[in-house]
């Protein structure tokens, strides 16, 4: 079975014997990817883009090429459009500091967005505008058409899949929309891309942020789109060395983008790994990988759906690759102790969108996240520790 | 205190099921006498904690004693037993104490190192009591 | 010989037959590092600060065990005083965005400073004041101390060993002065940590910043020290997940610093592995790290200064882990080239310090900088290489 | 330029030893002719180069011709390469041909990935230059 090789890529599972459904947070690494930073670290260790030597060559190189794989697999038309970030908290404070502060009139954001995507533009003081959503947290494009004809100049700022509710919102038709009233769109594809092919050519989208440790990458990583057009209109933001052409003490030409946005010594193990894990991402395909992950939600969400007093706050047959829920009358912290104890791995608390739960009026979930790697005895051992869990407490 | 803590130590020593142990404190937690809705306000509230909880103290005859609350079941026990090991003591007697020892209850959630680590802001909150009595 | 036995713990000398003389752009990593790491990345792999489960709960414990590392490293006297950053460029551009911005007239450097502490200042546009060098490249303290008297509520921003030319500052002496002005200091510390103790009590300093990949960790991870008195006045930087107390969409309370600075998932695996870093350096020792490295710097000065036409720019006796020099009438590039044809890797070029350059009329140097693990043979090899490429160009 | 390319090629494959393939390079370096000083301009100058490098274009029968300078030798060494593969052609021979051939005379220079990088900025400039012309 594909499944069981898949999850011998994965040196975790060799080493524990814990259910892990906390893959939103951060996945699990394949070998392929350590190898690759270990290969950096121990053969070609160097830094990049500063010396002539074939060492830093070897290493510059690398590191040029893990931004080649990140355009294609975003279907990018030029690598000099993809930046190395740390991840999509800093790509998105990016985007705010060196785009929006001088070029957006205000920010249009989804009700379901993540922490990372309202403080950044709170931080620039520009007026918050929220799609109002219908019942189930689909989003109201009739007034999110509204928000755009109200607000010229706007910055739409979206979530693509929820990592609190698994929703995935219509970004094309988001993003056209957005587009016809002159708007520009950053997409927030942390949770969305490990699990669906995203294509930026196609969207159309004019920022797009992801984090390596979400795509069975390392962690400190991460790559920010801006679209070549708008490439002149954005300003320095993390400044230093490597960044620069000439440095004077009263001002500084700067390179182009993305090198520009790379000052500093970057994350390079970081950058080859990160290229490595989309290649394994690849090698097992999006057609595999959607398939295996919506027969595992669909499995979860036919066992947890007999458990009595469970609420789910979107349509159950929405939900995608992470599914939230509380149980009537109990805590979801209390669920997530007990589980933790008979070894089930699952997320509890705001899920970072506190003003989302504040909109449901409730504190938490319970959250469990698929990966490539989640198999059905997985799901299996979770029901039955929550099972047991709220008979504990509700006894 | 010391001795407190040892019975509880010791109780939950009994245990050698996990669940056993926190079946027991689910118990104690369920047990444990509710705060009134008015007394649940701010001023009793643990700030940088993952769920509600409430700690109100109360002196009697120089000696410290605690009300506590939760919206959660085990944090509501694991508050119960705390409260109840720093009981009817001075609040000298309390700084003096070294919370270390109460790692020895075993309980993860007492050596969490996250950052909103509601078990150190409970004691935290005791200490900041037993300080305030000590000035006053 | 213990110098052998370090050279051991580098996997990157098993399998790499060159010479490697550019440890001041980065280190190579020992195996104690990347098995610190790879524990993380196979062992408990999750994101940390967030979940109530046992795997989260390891990895944060691992990640704030390795920044009480770093603090007491530093002789520092609270770990909230330690903020996990990408590394000295970023430390650095946020204590200008958060702090100086704010709250300093302008800023004091020395004439020596890499870009990437010149261009963050630039970029919050405050006055630039360069101290004079006395002959040799040494600050002119009068100068200095004329500064601080005309300019009130200053930041200092000081480089400690120079990367580009080896000169290390009196740093502490230079801290008490500014503090007898009321300014406040930040101390560029990538070049110097790895060779020789920094004590923050002792110096006093405000502000001090390090990478990892400087001091025999990873890349993508560094070091910032703010003093606790200071907290107060630092508004947020970048700001996202993880960073808060609570989230509204008109306003975010922060959690304190450092959560505050530490939005986002960070660079765990780095911030591990630099933990592993220092306690490896700390298990040699900065008696014999000092020692050693004393002795092949004088070893290589000693051949270097028979050659003829041999041009350095500081005293000879003053350079510490690294050497710059030129050759006169040959080009920095072509003695670059060819000692990586000789399989010697150094850096050349303008070393991030393009205004110093200009100060001295030059565009570049040759600069050989070493490491715990760099031997005589090292040297040897340099050296022999070195003088065929002269007398190739000379020719 | 194929020709001329091929020349190289087998010209630089003839050395063993890494050492006399930049021996040759130098010497080529140091026989090119220089430039005057009031020609080494910024007009003339590239952009994105670690050293400094000049190529003047010359129009001689619709053909274009290179003139070339660096302040280091090998630099200069392989400016000349460049200006005399690409030169005595018409400036759409020069746009029709495939730069990745030039990887084949073996040269790291030529294929450092660094950002400034100047190899990859020489010939950018003369491609520059027969665009300009085939333009104008
Ligand atoms: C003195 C000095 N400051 C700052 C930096 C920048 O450090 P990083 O590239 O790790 O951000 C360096 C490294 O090149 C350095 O040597
Ligand atoms: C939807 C979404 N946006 C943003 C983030 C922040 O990503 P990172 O922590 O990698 O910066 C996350 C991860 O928690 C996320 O799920």
């Amino acid at each position: 079975m594909q499944s069981e090789m898949i999850r011998d890529d994965f040196a975790f599972f060799n080493h524990s014997d814990l259910v892990y459904l906390d893959s939103a947070s951060t996945t699990q690494k394949p070998k392929s990817v350590l190898e690759a930073m270990d290969a950096y670290n121990t053969q070609y260790c160097a830094n990049i883009h500063r010396s002539s030597h074939g060492l830093g060559n070897a290493a510059t190189s690398k590191y040029e090429t893990a931004r080649e794989i990140i355009g294609k697999f975003l279907h990018v038309g030029d690598k000099s459009e993809i930046i190395f970030t740390k991840g999509v908290t800093e790509g998105i404070n990016l985007v705010a500091q060196s785009y929006a502060k001088e070029h957006a009139s205000c920010v249009i954001i989804s009700a379901l967005e993540h922490h990372s995507n309202i403080l950044p533009w709170q931080q620039i003081k520009k007026p918050l505008h929220v799609i109002q959503t219908k019942e189930n947290l689909t989003p109201d494009l009739e007034h999110f058409e509204s928000l755009l004809a109200q607000n010229p100049n706007a910055l739409v700022a979206l979530i693509h899949t929820s990592n609190a509710f698994g929703i995935t919102h219509p970004i094309k038709e988001m993003i056209a929309l957005a587009h016809r009233y002159g708007a520009k769109v950053l997409i927030d594809a942390a949770q969305s891309a490990s699990h669906m092919p995203i294509n930026i050519s196609d969207l159309d989208a004019d920022f797009l942020v992801i984090s390596g440790h979400k795509l069975y990458g390392p962690t400190g990583i991460g790559a920010l789109y801006i679209k070549k057009d708008l490439h002149p209109l954005c300003n320095p933001y993390q400044v230093g060395g490597g960044a620069i052409m000439q440095v004077f003490y009263d001002h500084t030409e700067y390179l182009p983008i993305p090198y520009m946005y790379e000052s500093g010594t970057p994350n390079i193990a970081g950058a080859i790994g990160f290229g490595a894990a989309i290649e394994y991402l690849q090698s097992v395909g999006y057609a595999y990988i959607a398939k295996h992950e919506q027969n595992i939600i669909a499995y979860a969400l036919e066992q947890l759906s007999q458990i009595e007093d469970i609420l789910f706050y979107t349509q159950v047959a929405s939900m995608q690759s992470n599914i939230s829920f509380n149980i009537s009358n109990i805590h979801h912290h209390d669920l997530g102790i007990l589980l933790d104890k008979q070894k089930v791995q699952v997320r509890v608390g705001h899920h970072c969108v506190q003003p989302t739960m504040r909109f449901l009026g409730i504190d938490g979930t319970v959250r469990v996240s698929v990966g490539i790697y989640t198999n059905k005895a997985d799901i299996d051992q979770f029901i039955k520790a929550l099972k047991r869990s709220i008979a504990m407490l509700k006894g | 205190m010391q001795e407190k803590l040892e019975n509880y130590i010791e109780e939950l020593s009994l245990f050698d099921d996990i669940m056993d142990k926190y079946e027991y404190i689910i118990d104690l937690g369920k047990r444990a006498p509710s705060l009134r809705e008015n007394e649940k306000i701010d001023e009793y509230k643990i700030q940088g904690c993952q769920s509600s909880v409430w700690i109100i103290k109360e002196l009697r005859e120089g000696k410290l004693y605690f009300k506590t609350d939760s919206d959660t079941v085990i944090v509501r026990g694991l508050a119960r037993i705390l409260g109840d090991i720093f009981a009817a003591h001075l609040p000298q007697e309390i700084l003096n104490f070294d919370t270390k020892e109460l790692e020895k209850l075993g309980l993860q959630e007492i050596i969490s190192p996250v950052r909103l680590n509601g078990f150190t802001s409970m004691i935290n909150k005791i200490y900041q009591y037993a300080k305030d009595e000590n000035r006053g």
